[in-house]
Formats: C-alpha cells, structure tokens, sequence
C-alpha cells in the first residue's frame, strides 16, 4: 500500500493491484507519477538526492492514507510508492494511485494525497549540477509556520 | 539528549546526531540551544518531531524521547 | 494520440508513450481510467454496450485535445482511448493521460478532459441485464438544453 | 434530406438512416418532422449535428448536410 525504496517502481504493476483489489465497486482509478525534470540544456541538473527521516516517513504515510479513507468514503484502495536515493533526470519520484466508485472521488483524494504528501511527509529534495553545486530545495509550496504538537 | 538531524540541517552542522546536557524542557529550549551551537543554520526554518510525529516548538520533551530536527519537507 | 476502438488498451503502454514523448519538461503525468462496475450482485449487469457517431466521435476529441492545449500551456502531451462495442463488468471503457510539467495543470487538464467527454463526445451507454433486459443511461450529468450552432 | 439516428433514437424509431422531403429550412422544422412520424419518442430530448459538428435548433440546413439526431450523449 505504501512503500519508501531506492529501487524503480512499475506503474503496470501498480495500476493492476488498484485495478484487482475489490474489483466490483471500482469505477475508476486516478494516478499520478512524479518525473525528475531534464532541464539539462539551461540548469545542468546531474542528478536528485532525495533523503528521507526513516521510520517517520512510513508513519506520516500511513497517517495520510487513513486520513483519506475517513474523508472519502467512495475510495477502494490507495497505492503510494516514494523513491529515496539517487535519481537521475526523466526518472521516476513519486507515484499515488487511488482507485474509487466514482471518477470525482478519484481525482480529489489522489490529487489531496500528493499534494499532503509535500507538504508533511519527511522527504527533502537536494539537485546536484553538472559543474559539482549541490542546492537543497527550500519549499515546495508556502512554508506552513505552525504544526500543533 | 539524544537530537536527530536531516537534510540540509545535517550537512550544516556536519552530524546526524546531536548531544545536549539535560534538563532541556521544550521543543523551543532545543532549539534555542542548537542555534548557538550552529550559528551557520540561522537563516534555516527549523520544525520538531516528537517520536516521529510533528511537534509545535511549545511541546514538552523527555530524554527518553526521539526528538528529531529537520527543515521545511520537500518531497514529491 | 486519440483512438476510439473496439478492442482493449494496455495502460502501461500509454503511460511509456506520455512520459517519453518530448520528455525534457516533464514533471508529472496524470491518468484516469473508467472501468465498467460491477454490482452483479444487485443489478445483475451482464455487459455494457457503447455505441459512438463515427466520424464525429473523432472529431470531438481531436476538437477537446486543440482546447486543451490551447488552455493549459503547461501540458505536453494527451492520450485519450474510449472502446466502443460489448464491455464485460471490470472492463476497462475509457483511459485520459496528460503530462506536463507541473502537477496542478496535469490533474486540471486531466479532470477537465474526461468531464468534457462525458458532456459533448458522441458516445452512448446501454446496461444489458442478465434477465436480457436492457437500460439505455439517459445521462452521465445534468443535461445541457442549449448548444450554439 | 438523409438524417441520421443514433443510440436510444435509433432504437425506439427502429432506423438508423431516416429521409424527410424538402424543403426543411432548420433544424428546429427537422425535429418537428420527426417527432410527428415517431410519437414514441416524445420523451426523448433531443441533439443535432450538422456536418459532424453540434448545431443549435435555430441552425438553418441543406440537402448537401450531414444531419445527425441523437439524445443526451453518455460516454466516459
């Protein structure tokens, strides 16, 4: 269902798990693949170093995929797949893949998935040029200020 | 006081592992004290996590606890 | 780029044609599969029929993608497969796919794709039950009265 | 003038090619011909093409047309 790895992933392979996990109610399935961008020719981007907080990172994951089980009740089944490692461009990050009864629930609890998982789940992002500069990158989206304990 | 590191906190310190003499009550007092150990992390927007779940900086700690330390997430 | 067909489509297969068609920009790819449900147990659905207007059908699409395009400037490339014909429960009926560079306009183009499909593209459903009866779906959506010449 | 029938309007007037004599000046005198000659069809709300493209009822046509009737597409 979840998984944090430094290995590939195959999207055949996932989309046939959300297609044959309790196939009767299933209407439709939305998924979403991350890529490493190949601005090569202007950013001389070498390779992404993606690190994880081990441990914490299955834990905010498991946390995401319960929250949208309470909140979407037409969801079948959610596969989430992160790499971590060395990535090199046009490969691939990041898959989530929702399957549900209808195609609106789909869309909203793969595209709340992906867009959570940027924002909470312990994953930092570092490219590494051509010319040897490593740069972290500093935000996905607005820093959120305050996280209640 | 056994302090966790990540990303570009860890390679701005140079460890993944910190020490702090106790008592050390909050997520702020931590804080506190890591920036004067490390003065080259100042521009770095820090956030906690209590045994690997995210904790407000008003949040009480233990030694017995896994605190972690690490920037703004950036995954995806 | 568009098809509309008889037989079954591989996924797999579109999703290596998106993502490796002019791959330098692209950051994420969105795709949306509609299956035939199966509520065999209370509805006794024996097989979906879907009938399309040739020519037209073509048409349509070909007019959705030039929209596409044209609205979402950060979309890269778009695949969409619709199988026409006898659909057995847990078939595969309709595959949308867009990449582009951003996530956002991914799912945007995405949604607004399978959406306009199912409001102007013409096809149409008929439900054959296993009493032999059959159930023409009279709309997938709110019918619109007006169109402009 | 040929028009042409799909789906549930194929199957309720039993045709898929219909022929109306001329002349017919738009698509609105069209529709009334054809509800006139299948009165079982009175339920069904009804769209047009012309030439393979959507066309309002106001729509004036030609002999030369591709004419389509269909009701409420339902594809996806």
């Amino acid at each position: 269902m979840i998984s944090v790895q430094t290995q590939d992933f195959s999207v055949a392979e996932i989309y046939d798990k959300l297609r044959h996990a309790n196939p009767g109610p299933i209407g439709a399935i939305a998924l979403f693949v991350g890529l490493v961008r190949d601005f090569s020719h202007t950013l001389q981007l070498a390779s992404l170093h993606i690190e994880c907080y081990p441990g914490m990172v299955e834990r905010e994951l498991q946390r995401l995929v319960a929250q949208v089980q309470q909140q979407f009740s037409d969801v079948q089944q959610i596969e989430i797949i992160h790499r971590i490692g060395e990535l090199l461009p046009q490969e691939q990050i990041v898959l989530v893949g929702v399957s549900a009864t209808h195609r609106a629930e789909a869309f909203a609890a793969c595209e709340f998935l992906i867009d959570q998982l940027k924002t909470t789940v312990p994953l930092w992002k570092k490219e590494i040029r051509a010319d040897g500069n490593e740069y972290w990158i500093e935000h996905n989206t607005p820093a959120r200020e305050q996280i209640v304990c | 006081m056994k302090v966790l590191y990540f990303a570009r906190l860890k390679e701005l310190t140079g460890c993944e592992e910190d020490h702090f003499d106790p008592p050390i009550h909050s997520i702020a007092e931590l804080i506190a004290q890591v920036r004067r150990r490390y003065p080259q992390i100042s521009t770095l927007n820090l956030f906690a996590a209590v045994n690997q779940t995210y904790a407000a900086h008003t949040c009480l700690i233990q030694v017995t606890d896994e605190i972690a330390l690490f920037p703004q997430v950036t995954g995806g």
